[in-house]
């Protein structure tokens, strides 16, 4: 045992979440350099951070759901059902955007809570139940509207998808960047003092001015491009897209509660070691249940996102979605076997896969090879990962 | 052996006829058995002979198919760990139920975080106090933040024992808790039963080794294909009338049983 | 009671519930039963689904096909129990099938041809349907007769031809972002194949503040109608689901009793020019100018056609 | 302890697949009760069996990839890419059948070896792996025939997808299933002898005639009802059909490994414990490339098998396919967790789904509702197993 | 206590100067040793000191990062598990390594299946030989016939055992074989480990009971944070000594280390 191990073997740093961050930059410059350049305009990079925004959003609870084991196939049909739903109140039942919202809301909820007691109480397994869901959600999507398209239309609301109105802005951009940049460099601080308080060792100071200071500096980095890019036919430029705000709200609160709450933990542990967790306690039912009630929330915070985005309620919304979405989760790092993965991963994964698909419609590759391509990077993405953890023996 | 100042208090448990089958195994068949505060009671019997089953039972980790179970003389209804660990029972489980994936300081509180006036973790209180107890027990443990599938046995043995340790049991459940531990570390656990003894927690002790059974216990219970074949103070007996209890199922001969030790 | 079984391929666009219940409404005027199987977008399910139609008892079958190759095995089936089938809106290529239908190159040329008038050169953006339905390649041949000539004298250059995946509004939308990016938004027209896409076509100018070039479409969907009255597609051809729904029903009805079914025309134009009993309808192309026709036809409703459309811009059928 | 359970429990009998043929029979019944006996016609059970060989042939291997810890997403897609090209050879290239399927069964061996290789000496996780197979040979399927349809024409060829002429006639028919008969008959003779010749306990005779009495009349009543069936304008009826047959075969071959050779038990044992497997000695990273190769092979006869019976190979061949596959390998009992699962189960389950299906058909359900009910019925099927299991405190 | 009556045989097993490290963690850290025909080495040390890890590296379960094996004189390359069996090496795994869903017939011969002369498992031979090799350890063990993740501790230990014992090892690797087992059952291994000296085999006995080590072992080696303190003649040492070697790191004064028992 050697417990002096380097210092930047000790930080708190997740490496293989580096080494996804270099395979996304690498892919980026590789699409960078074909396009001449194109691929970092403010304009793909806008497009893109928006395109992946509804798979990531519900990537990031995916994460969850299968660290503790379980597996969600019906997201694609639930969202699209949500989503028909929510736009056929809206457009033919005449009801407020709100009062839709939350009628979408509480009908994912019941299913999302339904699938979640067959598979936590009845000990159905979710793959089970969820294939079920799969076919029967996307059912009902057909029955809401009768198969009909639902326009939606409201201004507001078309902004949560993004679209011509749909940036929050220079100004405000860069007061969020700034805001979370600040929270990001408070908590460092304040770690770092409980720490010593504590006498719990702390790493080296540039270590840790390094680990606060690349994420800030990425974010200042993200927010300046989205405040370079302007639709022609505007005043100002776009800011940071609704939808992206949305996802990273989102990302930011569930790796909250992983790491900072009980549910968090309960849910790693279930994945860990499920008879140990009932053994220690842990309310597995009632945490399963949670843990999907969560998917649920934000399902329909996807499906609001994705019709204001296409300014429309369709059937095929979401059709094959789930395997985007468990693939980004897979990509990012998340086990399939359960207990180990994260929410910041999942968004790494999601990007990954949008920028290859954006990359290659710039490019011009035709549909077949797009798909090959597509298919094999994804394992590539994987392999380096796989061979990281072979080198440093770690499972 | 138990030398205990309290006053002659009523059973701590009372297991009474209990019973449990698995499909067509029936893994442990009408045993009745009481556990007084500050007392040891080692449960001995052959591989299989159902100890870990009766015990599970206690913990609530499998509900009991019949037979009743009594904490301070009220009957209780333990169907989940938790409603086991409310009534103030610790096991530490012969498979050690530890979460692979999560840390030595992370599976010492699993279940039971301590959380900060914002209900969210606290992590470094967590952590000082882990160290204090895992110190304890062995003094060269210093990987504590690495995932317990990363330790060797009877490290991970260590996290288990500290679990059932920390929080204050009033009944303790020990499944082989030295099974894979080294000489100073089995040393320091007989130091602590002792110690709990003294503070009047009951014990349970699960366990293959004579030199344990004769060191820590007050009494002891031999099991046979899920049977109890009789409870004896461990004073009144010899080793070999144990051994021939556990092999043959036979009580030894003008040997009178014991429901509580003095 | 004779029954006719229907054979659906998908039920994902929304026009065909629109012929459905046109058959069945016709079916039952006319004293039949009407049986149906939608096959979800499978071929290897359309045959299932037809073996069981006729298993139900069907005497006649009107089958919308996924595949007009791989549903031979069932229509020969069919044929030698002396089952007539109806190749409906789609074509199949087999001996005694009868066929019905809108003619999709012609769906084709109806989209290039309205877009082409609004918008005779410039660059243009070909969004092509599901790359596994043949139509998607019928349609696309359909609209390059039309341009052929603009793109060879290079009035029209073609800068961006995409595959729509299943036909999903949401992936032709990215598609004519990405290629919006790539021609820094300068396009000039949209062919879209059909009104799903257009939607997605739509949502993605919008978003870059792209108004008022042409954007076609097909099928007449109610959202998509909306949309060429707010001016942001040019046209949705329209096939009157409904009477390609009734003339089927009556030709069923007529096939299964022996009879001749009127109007019916020999055709051979297929690939392997094989001659078949045909009936082929007129598809209309709906544009500003003519939104009343489907109003009149009690299609849609005026005020479903006419929501949040701004009365001053208002076209003359919003009036 | 009690060793003297009744016979029926000692005795080498699966009572979880008993449940669910009894599901089975419950929902034919169901079916035949509401459709006026229509259910239980030749023609519709002629048509059933026939729907479900193509499922049921990959679901068999499916059971064993899955037993091993594995999975393969990319089923369907490979099986579309090879049907496609076995099609293009015979249409587009002119080569005989069956040179054009040899040459199908080699791209499958190498696509499956690849991905079996990944898997197997890389690390990648095999969901990974053909997660992106999914999407790669989805678009290699595209680009065979640049996304033409591809008929097939030859007449022998097209016997092996059933179809017209694709039932083996009523003398052939009673034929093989005598001949299975009796080979079931006299395997229960030699080892009941072989038990008692090594002193081992056997089952009372009347179990053991039971055990063997049973699948024989069912084997029985199948032919017959098979040998009912009569296209009318064909002089003779069918017999059993050709893809049915092929299935049979392949399901007995794959029992077969499973029970009685180190292949099968290997697979097993890596799936219940990967450590154990390969701390005994077991070439765990050979077995699983034989493993994905034998999926090779019988990707291969699907593909044929299915387009032969729709006379041509189209791109969009076996979309979806991996979810039906994966779930007649699930509803008929294996475990996503590896280390249990039987082949007879997944027959069970494919013949469960696709009863489901063509009753629903038979009913005149709409399509919407169709799904809605489909995928909940799927649930309750796999609810029986689950309580069953609860019930004996089986795992 | 080695008194065979073999020639003074060149060693068995050769470890020189063998090392290796997960990660940051050294858990074996230069260890030689070597193992004779018909000797028992005792591998002792604290928990995590590395003794299943160096074990685990002749049994060709990890690869070793530098160092050299030896086998009977030669130098071999073990990468695999099966390279050591090929080598007459079995081990007795800490873990146990069953495959829980098999039964015990079926862990018994797992890797190394009895086949009919087609080729087919045969498996009347195997159930009949298993129920031999199961009887010597525990004539309770009936239950052969169901999937072993339903068997007790012990009896899953009786099976672990049992399969190194079945495959006439010439290098028997122990790791803790009698943690779960009862005392019959432990008394029934010592047997075992006696007659298995006599017929020449080689055994590596990890055990934290000082009792097996001394009625056991020839010679014992004890390690400390993955480096070897130093190998002894079990009959050289007093249980204190080799309890001061385990816990502080020092050797006994005045003693001499022995290459090899006699
Ligand atoms: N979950 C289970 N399912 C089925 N049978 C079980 C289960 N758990 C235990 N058994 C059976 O019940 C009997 C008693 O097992 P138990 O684990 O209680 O024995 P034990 O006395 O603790 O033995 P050991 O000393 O080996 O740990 C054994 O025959 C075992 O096979
Ligand atoms: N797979 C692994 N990955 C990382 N670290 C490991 C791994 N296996 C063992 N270690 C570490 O190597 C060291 C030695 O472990 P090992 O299991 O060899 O100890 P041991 O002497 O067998 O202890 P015990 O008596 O508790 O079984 C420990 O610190 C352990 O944490
Ligand atoms: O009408 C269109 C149809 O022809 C095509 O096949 O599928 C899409 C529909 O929009
Ligand atoms: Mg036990
Ligand atoms: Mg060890």
């Amino acid at each position: 045992m050697n417990p002096s191990s380097p210092a930047w073997r000790n930080a708190a740093i997740d490496w293989r979440l580096v080494l996804m961050s270099l395979v996304l930059a690498a892919l980026a410059s590789a699409f960078g350099l074909m396009t001449d350049g194109l691929f970092f305009s403010p304009e793909n990079l806008y497009n893109i951070a928006q395109q992946t925004a509804v798979v990531g959003i519900v990537s990031t609870v995916m994460v969850l759901v299968i660290v503790a084991r379980h597996i969600d196939l019906s997201v694609g049909s639930v969202m699209g059902f949500v989503g028909v739903l929510i736009a056929y109140l809206q457009y033919s039942a005449n009801w407020s955007w709100p009062a839709a919202c939350l009628a979408g809301l509480a009908v994912a909820m019941a299913v999302s809570i339904y699938q979640g007691w067959l598979t936590a109480v009845l000990g159905v397994p979710s793959f089970v139940v969820t294939l079920g869901g799969l076919m029967s959600f996307r059912g009902a999507a057909f029955l809401v509207a009768d198969g009909k398209t639902q326009p939606v239309t409201n201004d507001f609301f078309l902004r949560l998808g993004g679209g011509y109105d749909g940036g929050i802005g220079t100004t405000a951009s860069w007061v969020v960047v700034g805001l979370v940049s600040l929270a990001l460099l408070l908590r460092a601080v304040q770690k770092r003092r409980s720490r010593q308080r504590h006498g719990v060792a702390t790493d080296p100071l540039w270590m840790e001015a390094l680990l606060v200071g690349a994420p800030i500096a990425l974010l200042l980095a993200f927010a300046g491009t989205m405040n370079h890019y302007q639709i022609s036919s505007k005043t100002e430029p776009q800011g940071i897209p609704v939808p992206v705000l949305i996802w990273a709200v989102v990302a930011g609160g569930l790796s909250f509660l992983v790491h900072r709450t009980r549910f968090g933990r309960y849910v790693y542990a279930m994945g860990g070691n499920p008879d140990a967790a009932a053994l220690v306690g842990i309310p597995v039912k009632r945490v399963t249940l949670q843990l999907f009630a969560l998917l649920g929330v934000l399902i329909t915070v996807a499906a609001i996102v994705s019709i204001a985005r296409l300014n429309a309620g369709t059937n095929s919304l979401g059709t094959g979605m789930e395997l985007y979405v468990i693939a980004a989760a897979v990509i990012g790092g998340t086990a399939l076997a359960g207990g180990s993965g994260s929410i910041f991963g999942s968004v790494l994964g999601a990007l990954i896969m949008q920028s290859l698909d954006s990359g290659m419609l710039l490019l011009d590759v035709s549909i077949g090879k797009r798909m090959v391509i597509i298919g094999q990077v994804l394992i590539i993405a994987v392999v380096f990962d796989v061979l990281y953890r072979k080198f440093t023996g770690d499972r | 052996m138990a030398d205990h100042s309290q006053p002659l208090a009523q059973p701590l448990v009372q297991l009474r006829d209990i019973r449990k089958a698995f499909g067509g195994v029936v893994a442990v068949d009408g045993v009745s058995i009481n556990l007084y505060p500050g007392e040891v009671v080692a449960l001995l019997g052959h591989n299989g002979a159902g100890k870990s089953t009766l015990m599970k039972m206690l913990a609530g980790a499998y509900p009991i198919d019949s037979g009743d179970t009594l904490v301070a003389g009220e009957k209780v209804h333990i169907r989940t760990p938790s409603e086991a660990q409310a009534q103030g029972i610790e096991t530490i489980y012969q498979t050690l139920a530890l979460a692979d994936n999560l840390d030595s300081v992370a599976n010492l509180f699993l279940g039971r975080e301590k959380l900060t006036p914002w209900n969210t973790l606290d992590d470094h209180f967590m952590e000082v106090n882990a160290r204090k107890v895992f110190a304890r027990l062995n003094k060269n443990f210093s990987n504590i933040r690495v995932p317990v599938r990363r330790l060797s046995g009877g490290q991970r043995q260590v996290v288990a024992i500290s679990r059932a340790l920390y929080f204050n049991a009033r009944i303790l459940i020990m499944d082989e808790p030295c099974a894979a531990l080294g000489p100073e570390e089995t040393a320091m656990v007989g130091r602590l039963v002792q110690q709990l003894k003294s503070e009047g927690v009951g014990i349970f002790l699960i366990t293959h080794d004579m030199p344990d059974v004769f060191g820590l216990s007050d009494r002891l219970a031999v099991m046979k294909n899920g049977k109890l074949v009789g409870t004896y103070n461990t004073a009144d007996v010899t080793e070999d009338e144990v051994l021939g209890m556990i092999i043959t199922g036979k009580r030894p001969e003008g040997k009178v049983q014991a429901e509580r030790s003095i | 009671q004779m029954t006719v079984g229907v054979s659906w391929s998908n039920f994902q666009e929304e026009r065909w519930k629109t012929d459905e219940a046109a058959i069945k409404t016709q079916l039952e005027k006319l004293g039949a039963k009407y049986i149906s199987a939608d096959a979800g977008g499978s071929p290897e399910k359309q045959l299932g689904d037809i073996e069981g139609l006729m298993t139900k008892g069907a005497k006649v079958l009107i089958v919308l096909a996924m595949d007009k190759d791989a549903i031979l095995p069932a229509v020969n089936k069919a044929t030698k129990q002396k089952v007539p089938v109806i190749a409906y809106d789609r074509l199949i290529e087999a001996p005694g099938v009868y066929y019905i239908t809108f003619d999709n190159k012609e769906v084709g040329r109806m989209q290039a041809r309205a877009v082409f008038k609004a918008q005779p050169k410039g660059n243009y953006v070909m969004i092509k349907g599901s790359p596994t339905d043949p139509n998607a390649n019928f349609l696309r041949e359909g609209q390059q007769e039309v341009i052929d000539a603009a793109v060879k004298s290079g009035a029209i250059k073609i800068v961006g031809e995409e595959y729509t995946d299943g036909w999903k509004p949401e992936v032709a939308q990215k598609n004519m972002e990405q290629i919006l990016t790539k021609n820094g938004g300068k396009v000039d027209a949209v062919v879209a194949s059909n009104d799903g896409t257009a939607g997605g076509v739509v949502a993605a100018l919008t978003s870059k503040g792209i108004k008022g070039i042409p954007v076609s479409g097909q099928d007449g969907d109610f959202a998509a109608l909306n949309r060429v009255a707010l001016g942001s597609q040019t046209v949705s051809v329209w096939k009157d689901a409904r009477d390609l729904g009734r003339e089927a029903a009556t030709a069923a009805v007529d096939l299964a009793g022996g009879k001749k079914v009127p109007g019916t025309v020999s055709w051979n134009g297929g690939e392997k020019k094989i001659a078949l009993d045909s009936h082929f309808l007129k598809p209309v192309a709906i544009t500003r100018d003519n939104l009343d026709v489907v109003v009149k036809a009690g299609w849609i409703k005026k005020d479903e056609l006419c929501k949040g459309v701004d009365a001053a811009a208002a076209p003359a059928a919003c009036k």
